[in-house]
């Protein structure tokens, strides 16, 4: 009997095909950047395309956390306001001169966005766990607060790091560069690392896939649901204060308007990289990678200098139904 | 039985040269049936032969990748169910396919509202889902969403959704294996009822004995080929299982040493779920197999789900002499106690994953090196799991969802198991199993209490419990209402209890 | 002829006024390229500081001698700016200021009066209807918003006149209509409004029409769009002023911008525009009906 | 033998449970009715909350095509974009001055907008059914469409109803009464009505709901799902058009910023309502109830003297929260 049960295991086909869906993210984005050199000759060149990957960092960081969230089932629209909460208040530390040395100043306020960050995400995965709010709603209504919330603390103006000597410090940690490669690129590199390390090989990785697959399933397994989702909205929230931490040096300031529609950027990224927005697939990679594709749609709207400036959004819209219809080609296709 | 129907030489529906491949896999190999009308043609075969497939290729949710259908002689290819409706091929699946949000009686006529001028006709419609409900011999109100119903209410109101499109071939994929006795015997006057008004029955069950009694016409199903086709007269549910098999099943429940030690593993006291069971108490000694006996909507399940903290309830639990509290399902398993759902694809298993991560998912602690999971030592335990249970499908790295179901139910039983319970609560455990893997989940049932281990048992299959549990507890309407053990364990004493009726009505049930 | 290339990077039209910048930018872009044979504008546009940042990187890579930027929002493309003019292109800050307003960030600063559009505001209330109470419909709470909201308090410091209320409006006419609808509500008497925007007027306009409320005696708005400009030309008795800020400005600063770069007139520093009143008299010279603005 | 299997179902219970579903928005828009009066003594008058209502009308009418789609288990996230654009093509065309007959030309003009709104949703449709790309990302592209579109055609300005014929002709639409009542109001009832009678009352409202709640089921009973999802962003579009034919009366001008952010509000109105984002549930009457409940808020942020202009965003925010919180709670006591 047990004999019979042992037929022929196919895995190169199932391979293949598991392939074609992760990697179709990546062909579109090989298809944009074949379409950038027709656009402008500097397209390809290394300065314009390191610059495009570094300015990605912070939709590509943010999407990172949002595959988790998206994984497991939830959502987070709060993202875009959350970077402008945890940035404002992280400014309004460092200029309150509460430490005097820089270094342990700088140190101290990135912890303290973490801290916030984190903070952040847990009252979102609360919001939507504990009380059983749907995640689109609940995190609207949070992403209202933290909006409103800066808007308050900057009463209406921008808050603007003030002291240079902190300013000079902090500014290589998104200018800088190590081996040439910009600081911000090492960031996304690393984050997505540690982020597909926690989603594909550790136990919490699993059953956030779980969670996101059957919720029920997921419970009678003996996964804790609410605790599962809740830490996606936490890690979410650290994703944002990493965002924060590069977002700082950049601009040196924020204001009330910071991060708008972001929130919407980094989900098409996710949704873009291959992750099913009903949850129960979680590709980082494809994220980080759907980040790219729009940076890059938006870079070759600029360099190109035939289109009108009127039009740029509707031809971004176009570009990423486009680059969707790739991948489901490709898929279609295996 | 069958010459009571009017019998015909031209079948209404043939299938030549059949075959079927699912990528390279083969599940059905040159298969040539006929169907009669006013015949029972029941389908056999273990886990996994294709029964299921066959049957959907049959009512048009398939595509063979070979052969031809006729019906009365003349070759057809569906391009959906829908059409294969039109030509009155209706089939009732495995597994329930109804939208949980609409009410009984907007599933039984979806796509085939009646209306009048614009507007859909709710109170016709829900009349006459009233009735074809109870001519089914339940009641079920045609009003109420169909997400709130037990499953197998679900299966009923499948049925009957079936069976109310004008049909010229009925086929059943496993309509018992969620129903009681009681709702067993009512189907099966109904498919003879259907038989008797000159319609094609194909019926796939794995309860042999119930095949015996309703089919015309066996066939059976081996590994995707088809073994034999016999005149249902000519064999007794034994030869039916030898033919499956392929060897002999002389005897389906093992031998129990009766001397389970009556140190108690488990104690429960007034304890309620509100809304579904309410002061039960029972004991559960350790290697000892306690079933529970009911009728559908008896509160079983829910009970159960409450002791292991699954559902919010109140009352007292003892696990070995000591009070214990399971906020949630987490804590029972680390004190020792799993629970499988009877619902095995919408609670049990990831149908989108594959076998391996369903296999670990309960018990993924055991499988960690450092932070990180040792995807080696998973695929080792998959390998031991589907040799020890016997799970068969193409390859290894399927998702759970393309497993047949009785491929399901064993995988969700080695999920289980790998937690190393203490106490064991299994829901339906052969619910859709055949007749072979049966008999191996009885032995392993058996061979957990041999090793101290204790296991409750939840079935609608009485002859089930009788033959591998120690002492059954019946409930009834969310109470316990009895307890039988010993010579007292049959079948007539169990639904006298469990219906309330009278000892004379119970006999007619159980004959 | 030298050959440069000037890059002027300014925000989305994401309402009326920015359409007027965008408006005016190109206009301006192909006079000059048509009198400069070798002088080739790049004109982008971006709708948030974030993409403005990219937005400048993006100018750099195709190599530009000269850059006119009209800030979204100043202080978070401080540093961004900071990169072009480092490189050796001569910047021209246009209308927002970063809180360090400096040669280390720009060369020249060409500069509608933020504070001064709230203070003539102020001024022409406290003056007209000195005892008037106002309500007040900001725009989105951004810097210049801040600006032009403390140059009118300090303009009506001192005086009678009284704020009811501000309330944000987004500089979107839907929004301001629905605060002036509660406005209207909540105030039984209303002498003025002050809405800083001339789209926003549009929506106060309408509302006090469809509250057919008479107290109101005058709606100050800014800007000096086409509607406003006509309507003040035309004599309507609720817009008898507008307050100018010129979205024009741009295509100044692109004019100076080139004459840099061709030597004729160096211009370093500041040139600020002043935030004109515009009366019925004057208000011929400031309408532009070919703008979408 | 029969009567023996025969037992009860909970009915009744089952029944109750529904209604309190049903009713809950409800009970949160009187909460929110008692706290405004308590905010100023001016809410409950006639005039103030036939305001409310009547400026909720946009958000309402769109809200109600949300619900078709959102019940068969899509999302539009371009309707937004969606109003201005239609609303732009509709005054450019009054403005051509295509035909002489002020009357005519404005029912032209109507039926125009009735249509270009169609074909919009006929394209969302398309895109997300045939070509199959999340509803999410989709709509999102032709949300930058539609925009782009506008932008272009207004050349980033505004475009403005020229003709004063036509406005004096058109005003009624939006500031007219009927028997007391402003016509929006009586808009939003017929729309609501109507929607009403499809989604419960047809076959085709029945297929929506099978859709959103299971599309194997619905294919299986032969429902054509892309032709049902399809007309589910038609109805939308048409609701899209009705919102617009209400809103250019109002203004008589659109312009780029024209209904940004609605989607969201009418998203949000839609689930404040009652109807799950999953799909399969589908309350024409609770996503009016979530448009009021909206327009109420920002109107008591308005009305209550003690919010401080910057935080109103924040308590908006938590306001919605707080309704979602009092529906749950409603649902779970069952
Ligand atoms: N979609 C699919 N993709 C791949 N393999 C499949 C798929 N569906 C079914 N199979 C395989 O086909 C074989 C036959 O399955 P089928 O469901 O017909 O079995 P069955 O006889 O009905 O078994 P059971 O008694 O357990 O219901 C199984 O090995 C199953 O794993
Ligand atoms: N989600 C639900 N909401 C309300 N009632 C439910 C729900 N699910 C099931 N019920 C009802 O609860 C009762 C008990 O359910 P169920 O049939 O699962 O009991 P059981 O004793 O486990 O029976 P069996 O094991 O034979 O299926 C039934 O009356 C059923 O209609
Ligand atoms: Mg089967
Ligand atoms: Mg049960």
């Amino acid at each position: 009997m047990t004999d019979l049960a042992a037929r022929s295991t196919k895995t190169q086909r199932s391979l293949k095909d598991l392939d074609l869906r992760a990697v179709a993210p990546f062909v579109a984005l090989l298809l944009l950047l074949i379409l950038g050199t027709f656009a402008n000759p500097n397209f390809l060149g290394v300065d314009n395309l390191l610059n495009v990957l570094t300015r990605s960092a912070f939709i590509a960081i943010i999407a990172i956390g949002a595959t988790f969230v998206i994984s497991a089932g939830g959502l987070d629209l709060s993202v875009g306001s959350m970077v402008a909460f945890v940035a404002s208040l992280m400014i309004m530390f460092m200029n309150s001169g509460a430490i005097a040395d820089p270094a342990l100043m700088l140190v101290t306020a990135m912890v303290l966005a973490i801290v916030i960050g984190a903070a952040c995400g847990w009252a979102n995965g609360i919001i939507t766990t504990v009380f059983q709010i749907e995640p689109f709603i609940a995190t609207l209504g949070t992403m209202g607060i933290f909006r409103g919330l800066t808007t308050w603390l900057s009463q209406g103006g921008a808050i603007t790091l003030r002291s240079p000597d902190l300013q000079n410090l902090y500014r290589p940690a998104y200018f800088g560069q190590v081996l040439g490669v910009p600081v911000p690129i090492i960031i996304i590199v690393a984050t997505a690392a540690i982020g597909a390390f926690v989603l594909y090989r550790t136990r919490y990785g699993r059953h956030v896939i779980a969670v996101g697959s059957n919720e029920d399933v997921a419970r009678y397994s003996g996964i804790s649901v609410n605790r599962v989702r809740t830490v996606t909205y936490i890690i979410q929230g650290l994703c944002v204060a990493v965002a924060v931490l590069l977002y700082v040096p950049r601009l040196g300031s924020t204001s009330a308007t910071t991060g708008t529609l972001w929130e919407l950027q980094a989900i098409t990224a996710v949704v873009v990289g291959g992750t099913a927005l009903r949850g129960g697939v979680g590709r980082i990679w494809g994220s980080i990678c759907g980040a790219f594709i729009l940076e890059i749609v938006g870079n070759i709207m600029l360099l190109s200098n035939f289109i009108s400036e009127y039009l740029i959004g509707a031809i971004q819209g176009a570009i990423i139904i486009i680059a969707m219809l790739v991948q489901r080609s490709l898929m279609r296709r295996n | 039985m069958a010459d009571a129907a009017a019998t015909r030489d031209m079948p209404v529906m043939q299938v030549e040269g059949l075959s079927k491949s699912f990528g390279p896999v083969e599940v059905l190999r040159d298969i040539g049936l006929s169907f009669h009308a006013g015949k029972v043609h029941a389908i056999i075969g273990e886990n996994g032969a294709g029964k299921s497939t066959l049957m959907k290729i049959l009512a048009g949710h398939l595509e063979p990748t070979n052969g031809t259908i006729r019906i009365d002689g003349e070759p057809v290819t569906f391009t959906g169910p829908v059409e294969a409706e039109a030509r009155g091929i209706v089939l009732v699946h495995q597994e329930i396919l109804l939208a949980p949000d609409l009410t009984v009686a907007q599933n039984l006529f979806l796509g085939r509202e009646l209306s009048n001028g614009l507007m859909v006709d709710d109170r016709v419609m829900n009349e006459r889902a009233a009735k074809a409900v109870r001519d089914l011999g339940v009641k079920i109100d045609p009003r109420v969403v169909v997400g709130r119903l037990s499953i197998a209410q679900r299966q009923l109101v499948q049925i009957a959704r079936a069976l109310l499109v004008p049909h010229r071939v009925a086929i059943f994929d496993e309509p018992t294996a969620s129903l009681t006795p009681v709702e067993t015997e009512a189907l099966l006057k109904v498919i003879d009822d259907i038989r008797n008004s000159g319609i094609a029955v194909l019926y796939i069950s794995h309860r042999l004995p119930e095949v015996k009694t309703i089919a015309d016409t066996v066939s059976v199903l081996r590994d995707g080929n088809l073994v034999a086709t016999h005149p249902a007269a000519d064999l007794q549910p034994v030869d039916m299982a030898r033919l499956m098999v392929g060897r002999d099943v002389s005897k389906l429940y093992p031998d129990r040493h009766a001397a389970a030690t009556r140190r108690p593993a488990l104690e429960i006291e007034d304890f309620s779920v509100p809304g579904y069971a309410s002061h039960a108490s029972f004991t559960l000694g350790k290697g000892e197999i306690l079933g529970f006996a009911g009728l559908v909507g008896a509160g079983r399940t829910e009970l159960l789900e409450g002791v292991v903290g699954l559902r919010t309830a109140h009352g007292a639990v003892k696990l070995a002499g000591k009070p214990v509290h399971f906020a949630n399902v987490h804590d029972s398993m680390r004190a020792g106690i799993v629970y499988l759902s009877e619902d095995r694809k919408g609670k049990g298993l990831l149908l989108q994953q594959d076998l391996r991560v369903n296999l670990t998912l309960a018990s993924l602690g055991r499988f960690m090196r450092g932070l990180v999971i040792d995807r080696r030592k998973e695929r080792a335990a998959l390998d031991r799991a589907i040799g020890e249970f016997d799970i068969r499908g193409g390859r290894k790295e399927m998702l759970a969802g393309q497993l047949s179901g009785g491929n399901q139910q064993k995988l969700l039983l080695a999920k289980m198991m790998m937690l190393e319970p203490e106490i064991v609560v299994i829901d339906e455990p052969t619910r859709g199993i055949d007749i072979g893997t049966k008999e191996q989940i009885y032995k392993f049932i058996a061979r957990l209490a041999e090793g101290g281990k204790s296991v409750i048992v939840i079935s609608s299959e009485m002859p089930e419990l009788i033959g591998i549990c120690d002492r059954i507890v019946v409930m009834r309407a969310g109470r316990i209402v009895g307890e039988v053990t010993g010579e007292h364990m049959t079948e007539n004493e169990i639904v006298v209890l469990a219906t309330g009726a009278t000892a004379e009505e119970a006999a007619l049930v159980a004959e | 002829d030298q050959k440069f290339t000037m890059g002027v990077s300014i925000p989305a039209a994401d309402h009326g006024w920015t359409a007027g910048v965008v408006y005016h930018a190109e206009r301006v872009a192909k006079l000059l390229m048509a009198e400069h044979p070798g002088l080739n504008v790049i004109v982008k546009t971006s709708p948030d500081a974030a993409s403005q940042a990219n937005a400048l990187q993006d100018l750099a890579v195709q190599g530009i001698n000269a850059l006119v930027i009209l800030p979204s929002d100043p202080d978070p493309l401080v540093n961004a700016i900071k990169q072009v003019k480092d490189k050796g292109a001569f910047v021209t800050l246009v209308d927002r200021a970063p809180s360090s307003n400096d040669d280390s960030v720009r060369d020249l600063y060409v500069a509608g009066n933020n504070p001064a559009l709230g203070a003539v505001a102020g001024k022409y209330i406290k003056e007209h209807t000195p005892d008037a109470q106002v309500v007040v419909i900001r725009g989105l709470p951004i810097p210049i918003d801040q600006q032009r909201q403390d140059g009118f308090d300090k303009a009506i410091e001192g005086s009678n006149v009284k704020v009811l209320e501000k309330q944000f409006g987004n500089w979107n006419r839907d929004d301001a209509f629905k605060v002036m609808q509660d406005y209207l509500t909540k105030y039984p008497k209303i002498d003025v409004v002050w809405c800083q925007d001339d789209d926003m007027a549009v929506g106060v306009l309408q509302a006090i029409e469809q509250a057919k409320r008479t107290d109101i005696q005058y709606v100050i708005a800014g800007a000096g769009s086409k509607d406003m400009v006509k309507k003040v030309m035309d004599g309507d008795k609720l817009i008898p002023v507008d307050v100018l800020y010129p979205p024009a400005m741009i295509g100044t600063a692109m004019e100076l911008t080139a004459a840099n770069l061709y030597d004729k007139v160096p211009v370093r520093g500041n040139y600020i525009l002043d935030a004109t009143l515009i009366t019925k008299d004057n208000a011929k010279d400031f309408y532009f009906p070919d703008s979408p603005f």
